[in-house]
């Protein structure tokens, strides 16, 4: 089965579809260094008690924010490649909602890159989760998406380390 | 022209539904579409300066104008991860 | 099979094994991120064509070294949870030689953790890998092992940007 | 007393044995133990400053005191990870 290096949709994730994916594009055995983020849905979320979160995005608009998302990266670190799924629907307490694989000749990289596609994803992706809480439900807004402001951008490098 | 606009999470709840089919006048822009919308359902009115809007699915500005059969998404502020 | 959070021999490294040993301390579901880092065996270093590397280690100092690392990680982020695993004998090109995985209810802690925990390792595990490439093999020697180098300890600090 | 002496990478290859038995006096301290074996085996001499050492699996300084049964290691700079 080809796994896709960028995706979106309600199937679960899993780690091991992710790194394939990145690490089989290094067939000439130039990567010394894979790190992978995974979100996972919390059971507690400012004093709520979470029962479960719903994701829903925009899906053709989110792809292409991923492949922005890792063409900045590229920019930023030439020789790190990127993975980036993200799940969308109902999640339990404990799945993943999105997943992130960075491979790269040096671990530096590596880290910087994968780290940075994390904060990205939660400044510009049209992405969005209603939590269902104890007591009721409501959707979580944080970032105005704008893939322009260089100051999120400016923020997401900083948080990567780099 | 005629435009079709999505609505996401907290904005599509308010309008009650993920897609609407608008009659707009040339020279017509994202947020002259978007004022008509909050004039329409006075609960986007908030959303005013943190929504974000799409054409054609690149992200665009609200200065920018729409052409015949555009498709117009707004996004409130964003929380995937 | 219950996989050990730490561990050193020569059976083959994989992710899903040392994420779920880790994420099934986690009932409660108050993880909200897991990071992992893969340490691969590359085809070059410095010049030299590598043909594959041999790894030795005194395996019950590294396993002790490992506690040590955890419980440094644990002081330094002490909601991130770390689980290690290295490998020893011989390792073709691509093969992990290291695998670590972090999980904290925030990314910050989860990303500092691992990234921390993969310094220390290189630092002041009792591990060497002999490297065998085109033309002859040699001995790679490194730091010079010393735990209560605090010297060592914040440059491992500063690299998981904390 | 008798101790163990534990060889590791090219340490063990310049002795030409993982484990070694060794003699010492009493008084005698990981550093003693290192320049007996120096002297048994030249090569190892440029290791005087880069080795590093265990008792019984912990890592010690040259100055320690050795005792009976001890398991002492002599470890070059590592390159695990």
């Amino acid at each position: 089965m080809n796994t896709p290096l960028l995706a979106i949709g309600p199937a679960p994730l899993t780690l091991e579809a992710l790194t394939r994916a990145l690490t089989a594009d290094d067939r000439g055995g130039t990567d010394g260094a894979v790190v992978t983020f995974l979100g996972l849905v919390r059971n507690h979320n400012v004093g709520r008690r979470v029962l479960y979160l719903e994701y829903e995005a925009y899906e053709p608009l989110a792809l292409r924010t991923f492949a922005c998302i890792a063409d900045e990266a590229r920019d930023r670190w030439p020789r790190a490649r990127l993975a980036l799924h993200h799940r969308v629907g109902r999640l339990e307490i404990g799945e993943a909602s999105v997943a992130i694989a960075s491979a790269s000749p040096h671990r530096a990289d590596a880290y910087a890159a994968c780290r940075y596609a994390i904060e990205r994803v939660k400044q510009i992706a049209p992405i969005w989760k209603r939590e269902y809480f104890e007591g009721g439900d409501l959707w979580i807004e944080g970032a105005t998406a704008d893939p322009e402001d260089e100051g999120a951008r400016t923020a997401a490098e900083r948080a990567a380390c780099a | 022209m005629r435009i079709t606009v999505r609505l996401f999470a907290r904005l599509r709840d308010i309008a009650g539904s993920t897609e609407l089919t608008r009659d707009v006048a040339p020279g017509a822009t994202i947020g002259s579409v978007w004022r008509q919308l909050a004039g329409d359902f006075p609960e986007l009115a908030p959303y005013e300066r943190s929504v974000s809007s799409a054409v054609n699915l690149d992200y665009a500005r609200m200065d920018r104008a729409v052409a015949d059969g555009d498709e117009i998404a707004f996004l409130p502020p964003v929380s995937g991860g």
